[in-house]
C-alpha cells in the first residue's frame, strides 16, 4: 500500500544536503510550511539556496534559517519586505546573495520547471534594469526577455488536506506558489492541517494531485506561525 | 488647494466602471475601493490568488487563509474566486486586468514610470509592480504631485530605475489629472482653488490643456489646504 | 448590475467574422460547447480557422461547420480521430487546412496566449518531422522547439455551472482545453449545464474566474449532443 | 510460441511498480491495466486531465463527463482527481509520469520510435503521443514482433517518420522483452519455447544476451501457437 505520510517534518526534511536549492512555498502565512522550516534549521544544510517570494520575517521560519547563516542566496521578488531585517542585515554586509525576480516570472519560471518547458519570453521587465544582461527578444512587435525554468531539489508545501497518496487541497489564498513549487522539484514534502482518508477529497478539489508529492506531514497549525511570517508585498 | 490622499482615491474610483477588474497598489490606490460607488460591480483582485476582494476582515472575524498582497486579512465578496499564482500572474500579464491602481516615484511626459526602488533604499524588491505595470490594460497612477521637497514628480525624464516604460495612461495628484497621450501630457482636471497656470509650475513636462479641461468637481471633504505630504 | 447571461447561444456567436480565429473547447463530449457549434452554423461566418483537438465527428457541430465548408484552417492534435469523415475528405481534396500540433504543445501553446507570453521552449517534436522548419535551441543539454502563444478573436467553452459574472466551475474531466482556451480569445462565451445566483459557487470552485468569461448561456444538456461528438484520441 | 496480446500486457504489467504512475496508450497497453495485481497500487493517467482511473464504466453507469483520451466512459479510482490540459501535460512533459506504454509501428536500436505516422495514412494526427514519448520518465513499447508481413518491428533505423527519438527503453512483443541500453538491444526474456537465436533471427539489430537472460515465467493461458497478428 502506498503511505506517503511521516509522522514528523524532521523525517521529511532529513535528505536535505548542503548547496540544495529549495523552493519554499506560502506567500505570507497562507501556505507557508512554517514547522518544515523548523524542521529544517534543526536539520543543518547550509550553503543552501532559497526560492520564496519574500525573505521571511524576524529571527524564525525562513528568517530564522536566513538569520543562522545556512543561506546562500535567495530567490525572491521581495526580500524587502518589512519585518525581514536577518537577510536585509546580511545582504548590506555582503554575505548572502540575491536574485531578484519580478512576481510572476518567478511563479511562471517555477511552473516552466515543472511542465518541462526550456525557458518562455515574457514582457515583464523588458528595457529596465532587471532585463539588464538577459536575452530579449522583438515577437509581434512587442520586447520580451527570455527567462529559465526554476527547478528545486526539495519544495516544501503546506496544504489544508491531504491522504495517503500525497493529494493535496488547499484552502482558499494557500495555493498561492504552492501548486508551481509542488510541480518543480526533486523531492516534494507537504505539512497540511489535517490528513484524510483515500477518496474522502472529490477528485475536483484536488489542487496537487499526489503524482507531484513524495512525503506528506499532518501539522495541527501553529498559532506562532500564523504570526512570526508576516511580511509585506 | 489641493486635494486629500482619500480625494485623491475617490477621483480614481469615479473613473473606474462597472464591471472592471482592478489591481489596487500600496499606498493611496488600498483607498480606492472604499469610494466605488455602492451600486456599482467592480471586481478587485489580489496578485496572491483572489478575484472579488471585498473590505478588510473584521478584527477577531479574520480568515487566516484569506490576506491580500500587502498580507492583510481581507474578506471575500459573493462571487469571489481563488487560484494559484500563475494564474493570478496570467490575469495580470495576459491583459486582463482592466486596471493597476499604482502609486509612483516619477512618471515621465511618455509614460515612463519608477516605483520600485527607493533613492535611499540599499536591499531591492520588486514584488508584483513590474508585471501589473506591464501587464495591465491600463495604468493608473496616484501620488501626491510633487516630492516632500517641493520637486515635481511628474518629469522630463525618469532618473530612478524604471518599472516599465511608456505604461502610463492617466495620473492622479493631489493637484490635477492628467493623461499620457501620444501628443504628451494632457490637463484633463485640477485641483478646486487652482488652475492650469499653477499645475503646470510644478510639472516638468509642458502640458497641453484639455478642450474639456475643468476644475474638478469633488466634495469639500477631499480638499486640503495644502499639498498632501508624500 | 453586471450580468453576463444570455438568453440563447445564437446571441452569443453574434460578433464571429469571416476569417476570425476560433478556440473551441471540449475533448470528446465533456466540455465541448455543442449549441454553440450549431448557433455559430446557422449564423454563418466563414474562412474560419478553428483550433481544437480533434475534428469533429460526422456532419453535426464541428464535423457540420467543416462540412459546410466555413472552416477554413484546423489547427489540432487529432484530426484524423474516427468518424471525422468531412474533414479528412476535405483535407485530402486540399480544401481546408491544418496545422498539425502535438497535443501537448497545443495546451500549452494556447495557455501561453492567455498567459501573456512571447513563446517558449518545449522538448516535444524536437527532432521530428513536426519540428521541421522551426527554431530549435539546446538548453541546458537537450533540444528544444521554439513555440508561439496562440490567441483566439473568440472562444467557445463549456462548464457545469456558471453565475451572471461568468465564474464557471466545470464537472470532472470537462476541464480540458476549457481553462486555457477561456484565458486566451478576446471574446469568451460559454454554454453550462446551469446558471445559478451569485455566492452559490465556492470560490475555491471556481475553475475559470468571470475575468476571463464575457458571455454565458444556460443550455440544459441535450442527449444529441452527448454522442454525436463522439471522436478517437 | 508466442505470446497472446494479453500476455505482453501482462508482462508490462508485472514490471509496474507500486506507486507509479503510468500512461496507456491505445491498443495492447489499455489492457495492461486489467493485470496489475491486486494488491499493487498503480496510478492510470489519462492525458484529458485524470489521475487515478479506474476500468471501464459498467454499461448503464456512465459518467458522461468522466472519459479516457480514447472517449471511452471509464471511472475514477478513489484518490483520483481531475485537471486541465496543461497540468495534465505538465505532468507528461514534465517528467512526472513514471512509465508511458506505447504501442509502435518501429523501434530502432538506439531507441527511436514511430507510432503516429502508418504508412498508408494520409490525414496526420499526433495527439498526445509525442509529448508522451518525449516526457515519460520510462517509455515502454509493446507490440507484436514482426509485421503482418512478417518483417522485424525492431530495425536498425525507423523508415517511418519518428515519434521521439532515443526515447524507449524497453520493448515487450509477443516474442521477447528487450532492453534499449547505451550498448544496444538486451534481450531480457523470450517466450516459452523460443530460444535467443530465433529472436534474433526475426530482429534487425544484433541482440546482446543478458547475462541473466530467460525464457518467461508467464502462465499458460498468454501462450499463443503462432506469433500474434498486428
Amino acid at each position: 500500500m502506498v503511505n506517503k505520510t511521516l509522522a514528523t517534518c524532521r523525517e521529511a526534511v532529513t535528505g536535505v544536503f548542503d548547496g540544495a536549492t529549495i523552493l519554499l512555498g506560502g506567500f505570507g502565512d497562507p501556505g507557508l510550511p512554517g514547522q518544515m522550516l523548523e524542521a529544517l534549521r534543526e536539520q543543518g544544510a547550509k550553503d543552501l539556496t532559497m526560492v520564496h517570494n519574500g525573505s521571511g520575517g524576524g529571527t524564525h521560519a525562513l528568517g530564522g534559517l536566513i538569520h543562522d547563516g545556512r543561506v546562500r542566496k535567495l530567490i525572491a521578488s521581495f526580500p524587502n519586505n518589512p519585518g525581514g531585517s536577518s537577510f536585509q542585515e546580511l545582504y548590506l554586509k555582503g554575505q548572502i546573495e540575491l536574485e531578484l525576480v519580478p512576481q510572476g516570472t518567478l511563479a511562471e519560471r517555477i511552473r516552466a520547471a515543472g511542465a518541462g518547458l526550456g525557458g518562455f519570453f515574457t514582457p515583464t521587465a523588458a528595457g529596465t534594469e532587471l532585463a539588464k544582461g538577459k536575452e530579449t527578444r522583438v515577437i509581434d512587435g512587442r520586447e520580451y526577455v527570455f527567462e529559465k525554468p526554476l527547478h528545486g531539489d526539495f519544495a516544501f508545501v503546506r496544504a489544508h488536506r491531504a491522504d495517503r497518496l500525497g493529494n493535496l487541497n488547499y484552502r482558499m489564498a494557500m495555493r498561492n506558489f504552492n501548486v508551481p513549487m509542488a510541480m518543480a522539484a526533486k523531492f516534494v514534502a507537504a505539512e497540511v492541517d489535517e490528513l484524510v482518508p483515500v477518496g474522502d477529497l472529490d477528485p475536483e478539489d484536488i489542487h496537487t494531485p499526489g503524482i507531484f508529492v513524495d512525503r506528506v506531514v499532518e501539522v495541527v497549525r501553529h498559532p506562532k506561525y500564523l504570526e512570526i511570517t508576516t511580511e509585506g508585498r | 488647494m489641493s486635494l486629500t490622499r482619500e480625494g485623491i482615491a475617490y477621483l480614481v474610483a469615479c473613473d473606474l466602471p462597472e464591471g472592471s477588474y482592478v489591481n489596487l497598489g500600496i499606498g493611496i490606490p488600498t483607498l480606492v475601493s472604499g469610494f466605488v460607488p455602492a451600486d456599482r460591480e467592480v471586481f478587485f483582485h489580489s496578485e496572491n490568488g483572489i478575484l472579488g476582494m471585498g473590505p478588510l476582515a473584521e478584527p477577531g472575524h479574520e480568515d487566516p487563509d484569506i490576506i491580500n498582497a500587502g498580507k492583510q486579512y481581507v474578506t471575500l465578496l459573493p462571487g469571489a474566486s481563488v487560484f494559484d499564482h500563475p494564474t493570478s500572474f496570467s490575469m495580470i500579464r495576459g491583459g486582463h486586468i482592466n486596471y493597476a491602481v499604482l502609486g509612483a516615484l516619477e512618471v515621465a511626459a511618455n509614460g515612463d514610470m519608477a516605483n520600485w526602488r527607493t533613492p535611499g533604499e540599499k536591499v531591492p524588491g520588486v514584488g508584483g509592480a513590474m508585471d501589473l505595470a506591464f501587464g495591465a490594460q491600463n495604468v493608473f497612477v496616484t501620488m501626491t504631485h510633487v516630492t516632500n521637497k517641493g520637486k515635481p514628480k511628474i518629469v522630463n525624464k525618469c532618473s530612478l530605475p524604471l518599472t516599465a516604460p511608456r505604461c502610463v495612461k492617466r495620473i492622479y495628484t493631489d493637484m490635477a489629472v492628467i493623461d499620457v497621450t501620444p501628443e504628451g501630457l494632457v490637463l484633463r482636471e485640477f485641483a478646486p482653488g487652482l488652475d492650469p497656470e499653477a499645475v503646470q509650475k510644478l510639472t516638468e513636462p509642458p502640458l497641453r490643456i484639455a478642450p474639456d479641461c475643468k476644475e474638478m468637481d469633488i466634495p469639500a471633504k477631499f480638499h486640503a489646504a495644502q499639498l498632501t505630504p508624500r
